[in-house]
């Protein structure tokens, strides 16, 4: 038997393959596709305060093997959630992480605040990167400082782990997550998408109605792992690899580039499996590998020339 | 709603860029509704990524029809597809055509109006509804001649086609929704079901409301997964608020027509 | 006919479509498979003063949609350039960039200061962003002040029109871009390749020998294009767009973004002929769109919702 | 060195999963000299991205073959074409074999070396260096006997072979530069030219060394074009400054072999 378990410290995964927010709906739409107590843990949808209704359509489109989306973090707010989706989450064995948004700091705090009243929740992610949302005007992912703040006024309010959700679209993702560790975040996830644009040739319109959005998928996947590979060598706290992971194999690049965990996206909606089959594929490259502990992978990339 | 990782292909058919497929799949065959739609994988690789969703155009035991036109890369790589390659596919997905029980149908006068690949879903609720004593006619238009494939197999199984070409090449010279309400004028309907181009549905309603025949419009919108994890293909809908955008894949592809708030800027 | 040519300003292209640099080797490489004279221009491989082995293999990786390189600038030297190439570029009748690289700022003005003196060159492309390369451990084209200290100090020395190469490894792109214009750049090309990484899951050593290297290829098209959008908002100059570019149908979403001309650079290995199939379909789209002269569609991206 | 962005499938064959293609291509074919190779493209769309280099493995007239392992997604890819597919490839590219003329060449006893799928150039080689009067042997070392299924072709040709599997299922059990070793033992010959993996290189390399016999080897490498325009494909070769790294797509794929520096490293 090959032990997939990963201790973060803060939390033990049975396994580290979590699907990311906003790609696994609330969780119970993949009810009938896999059984959720096989997975590591899942991210539900990115919560705001209060409801939100999105962006217009088209929210999609489609570019060489990604996908750029701008839904606009649409969601039935805190309460609702509370209410309506947590008591039927409770039941699965597995890690359950929140994915908190707001528009200030303020409803950052508010949100976390408010749930920290609730049980079944295990962590927070902290969603301070999402490219189509602004606080005011800006979004703290992209400046040490902003992410240092939001980070800081969350952990003090917070009665579970944090996990720090880091942007790409930075010049020094180092710096952010050092920022995110020093202001007390358990560990930083990375990445989130990547600010994209394509327009229709025909209609000389953006394909995507709020004119840009996140890119996502298989063609980010090698900028999102050298990111992971630089943040890890300079961080303490655990790294949650995120970008383009469609395989086993995929994973794997990350966890040698030194995750701990890593988020399965965008590979939701192509497979509604992905993430079982992933688990699945780990075990077997360990097997053919002769690897006992899949933590023996972390970090193991092997640098010498 | 299941995943059937391999379907199999047991009969293909095209004319011109329009094919249809027959996919083996008992899972989803049994449980396939009119109007329901299944997700099919183009490419084991990355690239097209995303599944693309197409119509339940029949079924039979365990066989689902699906009846597509080439246009772009991903439709394209399917119909290079034959018999007995297997398809990844997952179904059946979303909320179909309301079918009323027998006691509504029963010698009721219904429209089906399809434009070019919008006939897809028809032939299927044209099967149930007359299973359930309905009459049915089909107003089915095309751009021209070569866009009407289907025509022949409806009125094999014995329903009523009426055509209409753009360019005049057969049947009705003029938009199919012309040709229906010219036929409103003789004949009362008391549904219609249409699937088809945004104009011809926008339309439709139209002659729906003035005519006071209720309607209901399959919808197409760009979907990232077909199963609601993703948000990405809302349609605009009336609410008790206004409107809300609702997920076409999950609350549709089949909306009242009534409902439906349609947003010409973003087409 | 239609009419492809642009008015760069400083320069008039006959039309739109450069071959980028290190992808085009010098040029000559491509005489085999199309006339040179057919495209609007092509940037040389970058050039050093003096000449440069390169990286240890392996240089290449390929990922979804995209290839990492890191080949290290290899190179002859600007002497030998002089010597050896440029007279055999004089007899081509298109527009000649070379692409200026440098260890130091001083570097760069070392090269641009002796190219000034041979005939046949039209432009230089100033390479502040390539990943692979350090100036002092930083690229210039990671911040705006390094950015516009090396574009000044060779634009003083300069007879000749300057194109600024951008990074897209940046939080904000467009100060850089402002940057460039301010110190006096005649025009910015946007983007270079972004740094990105893959590892070989069975030896488990990154796939590049040096670890690190650049992503090009389709996709990155999505951020490219949007950066691109951005830049052309913000600036005065011509930009030239750059990034993913595989058929004329790419090449039109980057001028309805605001691009002045775009440089094809992978595509360049796929298809030796990459160039002039892009001019071929850019003269299509035309035609099939009704749209005589190409510069109509510079900057006509419909946003209004 | 041109495009031919149309060359046509004529013949397939396979064993296991290796295959032999002949395709018709006569700007290529009538340049082709052996040890160039060509760059094939996949697939039409984005992914997999670059094309593949596979060496010439015959010639015939307008004809070239060639004979490659399914091993990655691209071979894959190819794999699955068939006759009278057509397939865009880039050709005849680098430096190949050196070919003495007939004066040097004639009653020489030359070895040929191939481990896996590495045979693939030695056959157009072979035929040359006959038609010049050398006396060819050929070894061919696999892992197991199913990775030999050249032998017939080239014993039907009248070259004579040698066989070698690191598992004993077929000839001399053991690597295929012992089979040789021993050989030259009995035997003196006068040129090696060699091709398979990087360990048997070397080891034949040394051997040659030992033997003072000159030996070329062709090499491969991560390509990005395939002419000489990436720089993407370098092998560290001896100069006059010690070392250099020169494209094996121009100055190669064929070195000689006593200039190649081996870099495991990078293995
Ligand atoms: C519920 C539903 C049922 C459908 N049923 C049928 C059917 O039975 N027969 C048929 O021929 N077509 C049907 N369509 C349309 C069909 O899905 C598109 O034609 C197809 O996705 C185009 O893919 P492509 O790769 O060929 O084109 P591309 O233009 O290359 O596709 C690019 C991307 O846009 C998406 N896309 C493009 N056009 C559409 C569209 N009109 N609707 C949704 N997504 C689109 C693709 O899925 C893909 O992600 C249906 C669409 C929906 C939403
Ligand atoms: C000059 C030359 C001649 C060759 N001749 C033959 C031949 O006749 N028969 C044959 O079976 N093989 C030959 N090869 C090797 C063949 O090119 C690779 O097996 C093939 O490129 C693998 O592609 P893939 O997509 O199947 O594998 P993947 O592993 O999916 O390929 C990923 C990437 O790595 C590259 N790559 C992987 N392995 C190699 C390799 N060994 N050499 C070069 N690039 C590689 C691919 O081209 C691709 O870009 C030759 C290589 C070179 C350089
Ligand atoms: C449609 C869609 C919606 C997303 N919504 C959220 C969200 O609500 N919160 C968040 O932190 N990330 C969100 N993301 C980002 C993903 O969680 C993930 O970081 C990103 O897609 C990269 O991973 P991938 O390439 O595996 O998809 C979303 C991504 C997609 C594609
Ligand atoms: C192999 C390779 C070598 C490159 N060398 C250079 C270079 O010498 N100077 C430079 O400015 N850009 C260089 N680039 C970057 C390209 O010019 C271009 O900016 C980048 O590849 C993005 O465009 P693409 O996606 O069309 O390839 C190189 C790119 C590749 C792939
Ligand atoms: S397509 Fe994903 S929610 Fe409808
Ligand atoms: S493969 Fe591009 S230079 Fe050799």
């Amino acid at each position: 038997m090959i032990d997939l378990s990963v201790d973060l410290g803060f939390l033990r995964l049975k396994n580290p393959v979590i699907a990311a927010s906003g790609t696994f709906g609330y969780g119970l739409e993949f009810d009938p596709f896999i059984n959720l107590d096989d997975i590591g843990g899942f991210v539900v949808k990115g919560l705001y305060s209060r409801p939100r209704p999105g962006n217009p359509p088209p929210r999609l489109a489609e570019t060489s093997s990604g996908l750029i989306n701008a839904i606009g973090l649409p969601g039935i707010g805190m309460k609702r959630f509370t209410e309506e989706i947590l008591p039927q989450l409770r039941k699965y064995d597995t890690t359950l992480f929140v994915n908190v948004c707001g528009e200030t700091e303020e409803e950052f705090a508010e949100v976390v605040d408010f749930l920290n009243g609730f049980d079944g929740i295990d962590a927070y992610e902290l969603n301070i990167s999402c490219p189509n949302v602004k606080l005011e005007g800006r979004c703290p992912a992209l400046n040490p400082e902003d992410t240092y703040s939001v980070v800081k006024l969350v952990k003090e309010i917070s009665t579970r782990p944090l996990v720090t959700k880091l942007s790409p679209n930075v010049t020094n993702i180092v710096e952010i997550a050092q920022s995110a560790q020093e202001a007390g975040s358990d560990a930083v996830s990375l990445v989130n998408t990547f600010l994209s644009m394509a327009i229709d040739t025909e209609t000389r319109k953006p394909k995507i109605a709020n004119i840009m959005g996140g890119l996502s998928g298989p063609a980010i996947k090698p900028i999102a792992l050298r990111m992971v590979y630089q943040v890890a060598q300079h961080v303490t706290i655990p790294v949650f690899g995120i970008g383009g992971i469609m395989t086993g194999q995929d994973a794997v690049e990350f966890f040698l580039a030194g995750a701990k965990a890593v988020e399965v996206g965008t590979a939701n909606f192509i497979d509604p499996a992905a993430t079982v089959n992933i688990i699945k594929q780990l075990e077997q490259y360990c097997q053919t590998q002769g690897i006992d502990k899949l933590e023996d992978l972390i970090g193991a990339v092997d640098v010498s020339s | 709603m299941q995943k059937d990782p391999s379907a199999r292909i047991v009969n293909t058919k095209h004319w011109g860029d329009y094919f249809l497929f027959s996919i083996e799949s008992p899972i989803i065959a049994t449980q396939a509704l009119p109007g329901q739609f299944i997700m099919i994988r183009v490419s084991s690789r990355d690239y097209p990524l995303l599944r693309r969703p197409l119509s339940i155009h029949a079924r039979e035991q365990n066989i689902i029809d699906i009846f597509f036109q080439a246009s772009g890369l991903g439709t394209a790589l399917l119909s290079q597809k034959t018999s007995s390659d297997s398809l990844d596919i997952l179904g059946p997905l979303g909320h179909g055509f309301s079918l009323k029980g027998k006691e509504d149908l029963e010698d009721r006068e219904v429209a089906l109006i399809g434009g070019g690949r919008g006939i897809a879903p028809l032939f299927f609720l044209a099967q149930e509804l007359r299973q359930r004593g309905a009459e049915v006619v089909v107003f089915y238009g095309g751009k021209t001649r070569s866009d009407l494939p289907l025509k022949d197999k409806f009125l094999k199984n014995g329903i009523s086609v009426s055509c209409s070409t753009d360019d005049g090449s057969f049947g009705f010279h003029g938009f199919v929704t012309e040709l229906f309400e010219a036929e409103t004028e003789k004949k009362s309907f008391n549904f219609i079901y249409a699937c088809g181009p945004e104009a011809m549905l926008e339309k439709t309603g139209q002659i729906g409301l003035q005519k006071d025949i209720p309607a209901e419009f399959s919808l197409e919108s760009m979907m990232g997964c077909g199963f609601g994890a993703c948000w990405g293909c809302v349609t605009k809908i009336k609410s008790k608020m206004g409107s809300e955008w609702q997920k076409t894949c999950e609350k549709g592809p089949v909306f009242s027509a009534k409902n439906i708030i349609w947003l010409n800027e973003n087409k």
